[in-house]
């Protein structure tokens, strides 16, 4: 068993038998009961990359089970065999879109383990990178709700104002999309004044933009038909079921890691948690949209700090110690020499952070002699919501299904991991 | 009758003078026809084609401007939806016409594609449905009048056609049921429920029309539009283009078909050109709709007639008007979301099926109004 | 049969069929990892590649093109086999993203497939993800191959002679690799950790006075963290009595640790209910012995637990009882290893060198 | 905390609702705010620390293994060139752009480039050896404008121009520490000898004084590679800072 290559043990004819993660019974009592098993997804233009198998009566969706796991790209274990620079890339492949989150949630763990004190400069940056991911997640969901229902505009646009925001990114770190550009101390390079002003003139496109998609899609009576109403979730079953992040809030919770446990810069700007009472995919949808005003105002502010500070240093003394001098304000030439041999203290490390879709937890576990993590759990928030993503389906229309998907904003690749 | 069927009887009907007594004029050509008559076997040809019935049936509102309509709409709505979601849509096929053909090249691709009869299906329904849909597509085209161009002319024109168009969704539910396939099964319920959701509306909506020209035949209603139909009874007229809409299953009412749903629901199966047989159905009956509705309201061919194109400027009148109400229906898919079944199910048997009785009541009114003076 | 078939590739129709599809390329809605993001901004407004012709479109019967978006999973490569043999002839393959090639940043990883192992590729595309602009060239490239029938690469590299620069007289030593991992390490989670953090102390205080006698020991391991060592037979009392305050489980987490031959269970409880509590994490940890992997499962206490084990049992094999869908492969495919996250599941080493070619 | 209000839809609001969702379409189908850039006609401006394809400098390469150590992915292969030094080679198929490797490069041998945009035939040919590494690749360009997105006002639009844009962007050298490697105990080497076989310009020898054998680093030679303190099996070299002038 060690050691062993994987090879693929795909049949050349296509396999006859669906290889279902429920117990036989479940499909029995569906045939007993007259009900009507229909299988969504993976190649299914109303998916992701799971399936869901529904039990269905008439058109009411009976129960719902997932079938995840298509994306299941092993991060752990991998993890544990690779340096703790090297897992940045890698922690950032579940969700790549909200790449600033995503990679600030690890690298925090790991700067709380070294006790590690970033520079102010650094922060602020770190913070425009997971606002920008923040705001792109919340458009790239958007767009996915809006072609589950139908919507082709509701999709071509948020991705067209997604295009100034991959723009931005690239801009500030180089690369579109994967940008692992936050490390452990600080960010990778300083940002020129230059980028700083176009981003700041992004937020005021996507505003501008924002405004005409909001007629055209938020504010659409179909949309608004469509999501009303469809899959509620109320507080206490979404406190129940774990349920995270903008879908918690609007449940009535009123719950952001960003408040409750202020890092980087959060607490010295000022914004507001958006929540709602009602707990339906139509109140789910509109607190991200809310969210992507705070976040613009959150980016606006951030550069206004910014504009006051001096170029450079931008990684912490605390982590560079004998290369502070040459590497505090770029890391080229001293990345593996400062990073390469990282050795955590022993002990557990928690780190939460509010992802664009929710708490994401990073949990290292060192034993303070390998270079390497000795296990390393990650939590994205797709796992955590889609125990109550299923609940949201129980009795709703089968073509809720997709609303309900949408709203959610549910993305395989980030729950499997 | 038995004696109209005599051999002299039958070579009078396919002669040329035949042909030529009702024959489309068009007197910017005139004198190209006249000389094209003159060879003996394309002259026959050119009067045959020229002869109101056939140049109904093959040139206009037939098959040739079917298929161009086909190839065009479904560039148009391409084009239209990525002007709106700021993109350009098809273009590098052919760039400097900004990519009309792309639709043919989309054709011919089905056309060479491999055609999968899947295990489960009925096979001859599977295979046979999609082409047998062609009758109640086509035929309807032999009704509709431009301007003097009609196919066929009859005093229940207007019945029939309504008749035969509320066959499609029949034919649906049969490919729907050939398939066997869960979302195809799905789709043919959905789509049985939305026929029930939209026919009656519309053909509510088509009585009040004849309530209002006092007749079915729709040679007499262009005559009688003096004032378009939509004028006279715009409730009318609301009620035929949604219930338009959901008969063409275009958004918001793309219900039987919804991809992201059910996998475009009846047509799951289909692939190569019975896919493109069966994809193209709702265009054809947005089609005929299109022109139905151009009658109905917008006065059909009527129009400055050019004197030049002679009985073309009816033809091109209804073309244009035709056209037009495509496109706002085309308009439609970049702005609405697409309602659910039961949400459809109510408006229309609720809101749509109330104004629609207004219109009767407007066509009731304005039939015993003018019953005098038109009747 | 075949015969009509050559017919069509190379008879006279032959022009208007490769004409038809080269601009007619539908890839179909197979999305398989996250590549998917650039794949959508290739097909929407900033680059619509629907300008060549090329339509994102629904399910596999419709369409004749599959694009790969990134990692193919043992679960995936059945999907994405089936999905090709219910396509259309004729039909082509892209494979986009690192992951798709050989894994990428993946590629040791036990639950990968090589698409080209798969399903036959035509084209290739490099980056993590890759580029709009390189999956559009992608498309013009397999237009080109269709009309020409010859399949190209968009690059090439120049040779350079590298034996004008100063040499070393013998082969060096390879050096060894830099990572290092201890053989035995003791495993802890209980460090304690010097905070300032004075609600922690009051609810350690709490805690103590209320789980008396139940646990081994209490430590505040940071701000907002504490850590409950207990012994697994009082894991459920403890969660009744906890339950009341935490409502919600952010976390079941396994270590194994074989040279201990124990493994660690841990459960870590947030509060949603409660606002003082909302920061703080509660980490509940129990080993177990090895051969005897089961826990009692907590799902009753904290539902949002459910999907947590399960995967849990799926990586590491623990037996939560009273979880009913225990003994079901969960995220795993059917045919991959069992409880792959075990330390004694080896992965394949990385080699940092090139064996020297011949 | 800002309480989101979900709407109650009454016939009037809703009626204006849909005017205002078709009166956006129509704006737009008038004057569309189209953003596409026509990519195998256009290309779109990257800038200049744009994570592409990578090139190679051999002259420069200390052949300090660092860029393959640190490879996430490990797509970066040393491959013994014929001059007996090992050099770097990228397998395309596994690399993921993040760049580290370029980041970590000492001395600047690895640089960027804007090439991104190729595909290939066959997994074989994205193993690209160090010899390929060394000149830019060529790629097929076809485009006839560069775009650039822009702000200008509110509202974002493509600034075309006419010329072609320079996908081998200038890298300006970062900082460098002058280090070089020294034994801070002498007493313990075991004099393996690993070090000295390992060091790329041998600049480590052994000499034998009598019935001692002693470790000898060549000071002008030596330029703080690394690769021998992380070999010795006593962990007792270490690299030191070069002094400014006259060390």
């Amino acid at each position: 068993m060690t050691e062993r290559e994987v090879v693929l043990d795909v049949p050349v004819q296509p396999p006859t038998d669906l290889f279902l993660p429920i117990p036989k019974k479940f499909l029995e009592e569906a045939y007993r009961g007259d009900d009507y098993v229909v299988l969504v997804g993976p190649q299914h233009p109303g998916s992701g990359h799971m399936r869901l198998i529904l039990r269905i009566k008439g058109d009411v969706i009976l129960e719902a089970i997932p079938d995840p796991g298509y994306v299941h790209r092993c991060m752990e274990k991998l993890a544990e065999n690779r340096l703790y620079i090297q897992n940045i890339p890698l922690f950032e492949r579940p969700a790549i879109m909200d790449t600033g989150n995503v990679t600030l949630g690890y690298v925090r763990a790991i700067e709380n383990a070294l006790d590690v004190e970033v520079p102010e400069r650094a922060k602020y940056i770190r913070m425009i990178l997971a606002e920008l991911s923040r705001i792109g997640t919340h458009l790239y969901d958007a767009g996915i709700l809006a072609v589950f229902l139908g919507h082709t505009t509701g999709f071509m646009w948020p991705f067209a104002l997604r295009e100034p925001i991959v723009e931005a990114i690239t801009r500030i770190s180089g690369v579109r999309v994967t940008s692992s550009f936050i490390i452990p101390g600080g960010v990778r390079r300083d940002v020129p004044w230059k980028t700083l002003e176009f981003v700041r003139k992004t937020t005021f496109v996507l505003e501008k933009r924002l405004k005409s998609f909001e007629k055209i899609f938020i504010r659409n009576p179909t949309v608004i038909e469509r999501l009303k109403d469809v899959g509620v979730l109320s507080k206490e079953e979404a406190i129940k079921f774990g349920v995270v992040g903008p879908f918690l809030r609007a449940s009535g919770v009123e719950y952001d890691v960003r408040a409750v446990e202020p890092y980087e810069a959060y607490d010295s700007v000022s914004w507001e948690i958006p929540i709602s009472d009602h707990g339906d995919s139509y109140s789910r949808f509109l607190v991200r949209v809310e969210e992507i005003a705070q976040s613009i105002s959150i980016i606006r502010q951030a550069v206004n700090e910014l504009r006051s500070m001096p170029e450079g240093n931008i990684i912490s003394e605390d982590i560079l110690q004998e290369y502070s001098e040459v590497a505090s304000s770029d890391i080229r030439g001293f990345f593996f020499k400062v990073f390469g041999n990282l050795v955590l203290p022993s002990g557990e490390f928690t780190s939460l952070t509010e992802a664009a879709r929710g708490t994401l937890l990073y949990s290292i576990i060192s034993d303070g002699e390998s270079n390497i993590p000795y296990r390393a759990r990650v939590i994205t928030p797709g796992w955590y919501y889609l125990k109550g993503f299923m609940e949201a389906l129980r009795g709703e229309r089968l073509a809720d299904l997709q609303a309900i998907y949408g709203s959610f904003g549910y993305f395989p690749p980030e729950a499997d991991r | 009758m038995p004696e109209l069927f005599g051999v002299s009887d039958i070579l009078d009907v396919i002669s040329m003078q035949h042909f030529v007594q009702n024959m489309v004029s068009i007197p910017l050509i005139q004198p190209v026809i006249d000389f094209l008559l003159q060879i003996p076997v394309l002259g026959y040809i050119v009067a045959l084609i020229l002869w109101k019935p056939m140049f109904a049936l093959l040139i206009f509102p037939g098959l040739m401007t079917l298929l161009t309509v086909l190839l065009f709409i479904i560039w148009f709505e391409r084009k239209l939806t990525a002007r709106i979601q700021w993109r350009k849509g098809p273009l590098e096929v052919l760039r400097w016409a900004g990519g009309v053909i792309q639709a043919l090249a989309d054709g011919l691709r089905y056309f060479f594609q491999e055609v999968i009869v899947h295990r489960d299906a009925h096979r001859l329904y599977f295979l046979q449905f999609p082409i047998l849909i062609f009758i109640p597509v086509l035929l309807p085209l032999l009704f509709i009048p431009a301007g003097t161009i009609v196919g066929i002319k009859s005093p229940y024109s207007l019945a029939i056609t309504v008749a035969v168009v509320s066959l499609i969704p029949v034919f649906i539910v049969a490919i729907g049921w050939a398939s066997n396939s869960r979302f195809a099964y799905i789709g043919t319920v959905r789509e049985a429920f939305m026929y029930f959701a939209y026919e009656i509306p519309f053909i509510i909506s088509v009585i009040s029309m004849i309530l209002v020209y006092g007749t079915a035949d729709m040679v007499t209603i262009v005559e009688r539009q003096a004032i378009p139909g939509i004028i006279l009874n715009p409730i009318a007229a609301l009620v035929f283009f949604i219930t338009t809409v959901m008969a063409t299953s275009r958004l918001p009412f793309e219900i039987p078909e919804a991809d992201q749903e059910i996998a475009f629901g009846p047509f799951v199966e289909y692939s190569g050109i019975m896919f493109g047989l069966v994809m193209t159905i709702a265009y054809e009956k947005m089609y005929i709709l299109s022109l139905l509705m151009s009658i109905l309201f917008l006065g059909g061919g009527n129009g400055p007639a050019i004197p030049l194109l002679g009985d073309i400027s009816g033809v091109i009148w209804l073309f244009i008007k035709a056209m037009a109400v495509m496109v706002s229906l085309a308009f439609l898919r970049s702005i609405y979301a697409r309602l659910r079944l039961d949400q459809a199910l109510r408006v229309s048997w609720t809101t749509i099926m109330k104004i629609s009785l207004v219109s009767l009541a407007i066509g009731v009114i304005i039939n015993l109004t003018t019953v005098g003076v038109v009747g | 049969m075949d015969d009509s078939v050559d017919f069509l590739n190379s008879g006279i129709f032959a022009p208007f069929k490769k004409w038809g599809t080269k601009w007619s390329l539908w890839p179909v809605h197979l999305v398989t990892a996250c590549c998917g993001v650039e794949l959508a901004h290739a097909y929407a407004s900033g680059y619509d590649g629907e300008r060549l012709g090329s339509l994102n479109y629904g399910i596999a019967r419709q369409t004749n093109l599959i694009i790969v978006e990134g990692a193919i999973t043992r679960k995936m490569a059945r999907v994405l086999k089936i999905t090709y043999e219910q396509m259309p002839e004729p039909k082509f393959v892209i494979v986009m993203g690192a992951c798709g090639l050989k894994g990428g940043l993946f590629w040791n990883g036990y639950h990968m497939v090589r698409p080209s192992d798969v399903v036959p590729v035509d084209f290739f595309v490099p980056g993590c993800p890759p580029t709009p602009e390189s999956l559009l060239r992608a498309i013009r490239a397999l237009q080109d191959k269709i009309m020409s029938g010859e399949a190209r690469s968009t690059i090439e590299f120049e040779k350079y002679d590298l034996s004008g620069i100063k040499a070393r007289s013998e082969q060096p030593l390879v050096p060894p690799s830099p990572r290092y991992c201890s053989p035995t390490p003791p495993i802890k989670l209980d460090v304690p950790r010097d905070v300032d953090w004075e609600f922690g102390e009051k609810l350690v205080e709490e805690m103590k006075s209320e789980l008396k006698g139940l646990y081994k020991s209490i430590t505040i391991t940071d701000k907002n963290r504490i850590a409950i060592h207990v012994e697994k037979k009082d894991v459920v009392t403890i969660a009744s009595k906890l339950s009341k305050k935490f409502d919600h489980v952010k976390n079941v987490n396994v270590i194994d640790i074989p040279h201990e031959d124990s493994f660690i269970v841990e459960y870590q409880l947030s509060s949603y209910s409660v606002k003082e509590l909302m920061p703080v994490i509660v980490n509940i940890f129990a080993r177990i012995p090895r051969s005897d992997a089961r826990f009692p499962s907590l799902t009753v206490f904290w539902p949002s637990a459910d999907y947590l084990e399960r995967e849990m049992y799926d990586l590491f094999g623990i037996w939560f009882d009273g979880n009913p869908a225990m003994g079901e492969r969960f995220l795993l495919a059917p045919d991959t290893p069992e409880f792959p996250l075990r330390k004694d599941r080896k992965l394949r080493e990385e080699q940092y060198y090139e064996e020297v070619k011949q | 905390m800002i309480k989101i209000k979900v709407p109650k839809l009454k016939m009037l609001d809703s009626v204006k609702l849909h005017v205002d969702a078709l009166l956006t379409g129509a704006k737009e189908a008038i004057r569309p705010g189209t953003i596409t850039i026509e990519y195998p006609r256009e290309r779109r401006k990257l800038p200049d620390n744009f994570r592409g394809y990578i090139l190679f400098s051999p002259e420069r390469c200390k052949s300090c293994w660092q860029c393959s150590f640190v490879c996430p992915a490990n797509a970066i292969k040393m491959e013994l060139a014929s001059n007996n030094r090992y050099y770097p080679s990228i397998d395309y198929a596994k690399c993921i752009f993040c760049h580290f490797c370029v980041d970590t490069c000492p001395v600047t041998a690895l640089r960027p480039t804007k090439i991104h945009d190729v595909v290939y035939k066959d997994l074989e040919e994205m193993y690209t050896p160090t010899e390929g590494m060394v000149n830019p690749p060529k790629i097929i360009r076809e485009e006839k404008y560069t775009v650039e997105y822009v702000v200008e006002g509110r509202d974002l639009i493509l600034k075309r121009t006419r010329e072609m844009d320079n996908l081998i962007p200038e890298i300006e050298p970062h900082a460098e520490v002058k280090e070089y490697s020294t034994c801070f105990d002498p007493e313990s080497c075991l004099a393996c000898g690993l070090c000295v076989n390992s060091c790329p310009v041998e600049a480590i020898s052994i000499t034998t004084v009598g019935q001692e054998r002693r470790l000898k680093i060549d000071r002008e030679k030596c330029y703080g590679c690394g690769i021998c303190v992380n070999v010795c099996p006593m962990h007792i070299l270490k690299l030191v800072k070069r002094p400014e002038e006259g060390g």
